[in-house]
């Protein structure tokens, strides 16, 4: 009944689904893996005490999409990032301007800065005007937040999201504005411009960290352990493996080709 | 006439480059405009061969997904918005769980199989360690330090040679899609002065 | 001083001045082509000779997934890739699963030399198929049963074509010609995995790196990588055309950035040191 | 009613459709493969109505901005409007592979966006002078594999040095490979586990 040469597949999708809903139960109970150090989120804090010693704002945008594509997990992340943003601005009295790329977004992300202020204590330092739509045209709305980061000379620039075409564009008038910039984004055909201009940058599936790491938020946290177990499996496997095979008993291959 | 339009809508897009203006604006929603009237016909038509054709065949059951996807216009009203939920649950249910079975069969089982069944020689026995070490990098759940900080370094080191890689073909790309460009216009060019 | 004023002047340089200069190195070499030599790559050569050795009246599928933005990387390679395949005796499947596609598909076609051959006989533009992952599932499942019309509107029992395009299983050789590095994956998943169709990835050239460790893994069969791919096959094939003439701009273009590169470095480094003596 | 209107049959649906492609893919079991096959069917029509969805809101948001005139918007909103229309009646007319239609593509949509996008290569260049440095290792090290693989690209490398073309070729066939891999092993993983979360009605962000 089992179709041949995928069985070694469902066995580690059922092993997938098992440990991560140990994980889910364990998590219900309080107890959660613990998260590495992860320095491009350290850095958004020095970037915010930076903008406040120069007087300057912190730039933030959550990239160029929305909700409705394959992508909107990255936006998501950058959502989860302007709260913690938001939260140490309001704490450290550093002007914030969040632009976004779509409508959609718009509502959620002053809602989001909104919510940030309110549990650092500030609610009264909240203003919509910090939160910025432009336009939905992808160049659009790159254009204005290079006319922001230009006009307004902003200490800290902070991207995370899905970035595209305009990823070094924003990345450059970052750098020309003299701002210091962490940059992340899970697009893996512009990570490489990030990396070679910005200070601090999160690579690809680590600003889907952003939720555990910077809000301790347990579901997202026992997602991260489950990964991580399925990342040690696919190790051993290789390094087993390969040891095996050399040692003329390819057992693990054998069993990954069933 | 139609490669002057292409020529001049190309020259006002340029145009940007010097400072953003309304010409450009122009061409940027023309192209917006024609595409959405592109897409929207495309959708039509597409509906027309996989739902209306199979239904004059004689297959009625497609009568139902015709009818579930009429339900996403209930967005429309506000007593009925919860109808177009349904649609999405089912596109959302069998495209998220296509790409699930595929994700764990050909890029988790697909690629460490072929890690181990290659033949055990220099390069391919580095390519092993680059892949275990960039795994070590994505690990969330423990801390970079001791061996693991080693490995999760050499890792970051690795992915410096992907991305120097993306760099230098994004570069080409680039560079590529805007001399196409220029060859269209050159092109234009010629056949207006009777050289091609 | 005299030097110090330079770096700073070498660092404030008005990007228009650099766009200028990529102008003048892209016209020169369209006016007055170079003719730098382009090397073969195995992974061409792998494809052409693949395409060589089908036997008469294997269906190849092309499955145009690119977009207008990305036409001038994927353009080249499908027109390359058909004019060679219009030489041989085989039957051609022109469909696109991105909302672009069928248009451009139906341009490619228009613009190469068809020889003897007949639509619907010989080959055929099947349109576009929505539900990106699910449509290209659905097509190497069952063809006919998920598509009842070509993209001019002809019903598919009037293209005797079709009766030896059934499901993934038909399918000698499937290209995707495509700017989406997901594209390529969606077929790993739902050709190469369930299937073992062989795909060959036309992909524009940025998406090359990722798509690597598929075609190491041999889930895909080969790689046409960006314009550069396209002038090779156009060379193995004895067709130059746009892949060749684009060759020695990219050239020079390519160049052009690495001097700039270099160039900008020394100058922030010069300007580091700089900083450097200053404080002492 | 009230029960229909409920998230969780939504849920429910996406459970159900997840679960049965999933099994049809590691079982043999011929009622359930046949079912599968037109339930894929039946996805991809669902599909076109959500493009079909996604061209009208877009409409509509052009619509609002003509209504309300919104300042330096609603001229070339009235223009976007105007051209789609043309373009539907031209398809209509002649057919969407018909020659006006294919016109209006060609030469406005292709002829644009393709330039739109080309724009991008004259802000490499102003970007890889003015802002790309070798600030750290790693940069410096992306960057000097960056240069070898644009020159390997440049068919000029290998003329600048023989070794380039060989050189580039390795680096993309075996240390772009092993990274390139592990990348995809972990996105694969994440991707696997977000599925699941999608499937047991964790992840409803589809469902707004």
């Amino acid at each position: 009944m089992l179709t041949a040469g995928r069985v070694a597949s469902l066995g580690a999708l059922v092993i997938m689904i098992i440990v991560y809903a140990w994980l889910l139960t364990r998590a219900r109970k309080g107890k959660v893996p613990r998260i590495r150090k992860m320095a491009g989120f350290d850095a958004i804090e020095e970037a915010v005490g930076r903008a406040t010693e120069m007087g300057k704002p912190v730039f933030f945008t959550p990239g160029v999409s929305g909700f409705d594509h394959a992508d909107s997990p990255q936006t998501i992340a950058g959502l989860t990032v302007l709260r913690h943003l938001s939260k140490l601005t309001a704490k450290y009295k550093a002007p914030l301007i969040a632009a976004v790329s779509k409508a959609t977004v718009l509502p959620v992300a002053e809602e989001t800065v909104r919510q940030g202020y309110l549990e650092a204590g500030a609610p009264e330092a909240f203003k919509p005007s910090m939160i910025r739509y432009l336009s939905d045209e992808q160049f659009a709305w790159a254009g204005g937040c290079i006319g922001i980061m230009h006009r307004e000379g902003v200490a800290a620039n902070i991207m995370i999201g899905n970035f595209m075409g305009e990823s070094l564009l924003l990345a450059e008038a970052g750098y020309q504005a003299g701002a210091i910039q962490v940059a992340g984004t899970a697009n893996r055909s512009q990570i490489q411009f990030f990396v070679t201009v910005a200070d601090y940058c999160l690579i690809g599936e680590e600003i889907f960290a952003a939720g555990a790491y910077l809000f301790q938020d347990p579901v997202q946290l026992a997602g991260l352990g489950a990964q991580d177990v399925a990342k040690w499996v696919a190790i051993g496997a290789i390094v087993g493996g390969i040891i095996l095979k050399v040692l003329g008993m390819p057992v693990i291959l054998d069993l990954l080709k069933m | 006439m139609g490669p002057l339009v292409a020529v001049v809508l190309t020259l006002l897009i340029y145009s940007f480059l010097y400072k953003e203006n309304k010409l450009y604006r122009f061409a940027e929603y023309s192209f917006v405009g024609v595409s959405a009237g592109y897409w929207l016909m495309v959708a039509i038509d597409n509906l027309r061969s996989v739902a209306l054709g199979p239904i004059l065949r004689g297959n009625y059951s497609y009568v139902i997904p015709l009818v579930l996807g009429v339900a996403v216009f209930a967005r429309l009203s506000k007593g009925y918005s919860w109808l177009a939920r349904w649609p999405v649950a089912i596109v959302v249910g069998t495209g998220t769980a296509l790409a699930l079975r595929g994700f764990v069969d050909a890029m988790f089982i697909g690629q460490i199989r072929a890690t181990i069944a290659a033949p055990m020689d220099y390069n391919n026995i580095l390519i092993a360690v680059m892949t275990v070490c960039t795994l070590f990098f994505f690990m969330f759940t423990i801390e970079h330090k001791g061996p693991v900080g080693i490995l999760a370094k050499a890792g970051r080191y690795s992915l410096m040679f992907y991305f120097g890689v993306l760099f230098g073909n994004h570069i080409m790309t680039r560079m590529a899609l805007l001399t196409s460009r220029f060859i269209e216009i050159q092109n234009f060019i010629l056949k207006a002065l009777g050289l091609s | 001083m005299a030097k110090e004023d330079m770096w700073g002047k070498l660092g404030r340089i008005d990007p228009r001045i650099l766009y200028v200069l990529l102008v003048i190195i892209l016209i020169i070499p369209l006016i007055a082509p170079i003719g730098l030599p382009i090397p073969i790559t195995s992974e061409t050569r792998k494809i052409y000779d693949a395409v060589e050795k089908l036997p008469p009246g294997s269906v190849v599928v092309c499955a145009m997934d690119t977009s207008g933005a990305a036409w001038g990387e994927n353009g080249p390679q499908a027109k390359a890739i058909l004019r060679h395949l219009f030489q041989k005796p085989l039957k051609i499947v022109v469909v696109s699963f991105e909302a672009d596609g069928p248009m451009l598909g139906q341009r490619a076609l228009l613009e190469v030399p068809k020889g003897e051959k007949k639509y619907g006989v010989d080959y055929v533009n099947l349109g576009f198929v929505a539900g990106g992952e699910t449509g290209r599932a659905a097509f190497g499942r069952d063809v006919q049963k998920l598509i009842s019309k070509d993209f001019l509107g002809n019903p598919l029992e009037k293209l005797p074509i079709m009766e030896k395009v059934r499901n993934a299983e038909d399918f000698a050789l499937f290209f995707t010609f495509t700017s989406l590095i997901s594209a390529v994956e969606m077929y790993v998943r739902q050709l190469y995995a369930p299937y073992k169709t062989k795909v060959v990835a036309g992909i524009i050239g940025l998406g090359v790196p990722a798509v690597v460790p598929y075609y190491n893994a041999g889930q895909l069969f080969s790689i046409l990588s960006g314009s550069l791919g396209a002038g090779e096959y156009e060379l193995l094939s004895k067709m130059p055309g746009e892949g060749v003439r684009l060759s020695d701009a990219l050239s020079l273009s390519t160049l052009l950035v690495v001097v700039l590169i270099v160039v900008g470095n020394a100058a922030f480094f010069g300007d580091k040191l700089r900083g450097k003596e200053e404080k002492r | 009613m009230s029960v229909l209107t409920r998230r969780e049959i939504a849920v429910f649906m996406t459970a159900f459709a997840g679960i049965a492609v999933i099994a049809d893919y590691f079982l043999k079991v011929p009622v359930l493969n046949t079912a599968v096959a037109d339930l894929l069917r039946w996805g991809v029509i669902l599909a076109s109505f959500l493009l079909l969805w996604g061209t009208i809101s877009m409409l509509r948001v052009h619509v609002e901005v003509v209504r309300k005139k919104t300042p330096n918007q609603w001229h070339y909103s009235t223009w976007l409007i105007f051209l789609m229309a043309v373009f539907v009646a031209v398809s209509l007319v002649g057919g969407l592979a018909g020659s006006q239609s294919r016109w209006m593509y060609d030469n406005i949509y292709v002829a644009c966006s393709s330039t739109y996008y080309s724009v991008l290569g004259f802000y490499m260049i102003s970007a890889s002078y003015r802002a790309i440095r070798a600030r750290t290792k790693e940069a410096t090290l992306l960057l000097v594999v960056a240069v070898i693989i644009m020159l390997m690209n440049a068919p000029i490398g290998g003329a600048i040095w023989q070794g380039i073309p060989a050189l580039g070729k390795w680096i993309v066939d075996v240390p772009n490979t092993g990274a390139s891999r592990g990348y995809i092993i972990g996105l694969a993983i994440g991707a696997v586990i977000l599925g699941i979360r999608t499937l047991i009605g964790r992840e409803r962000g589809y469902l707004s």
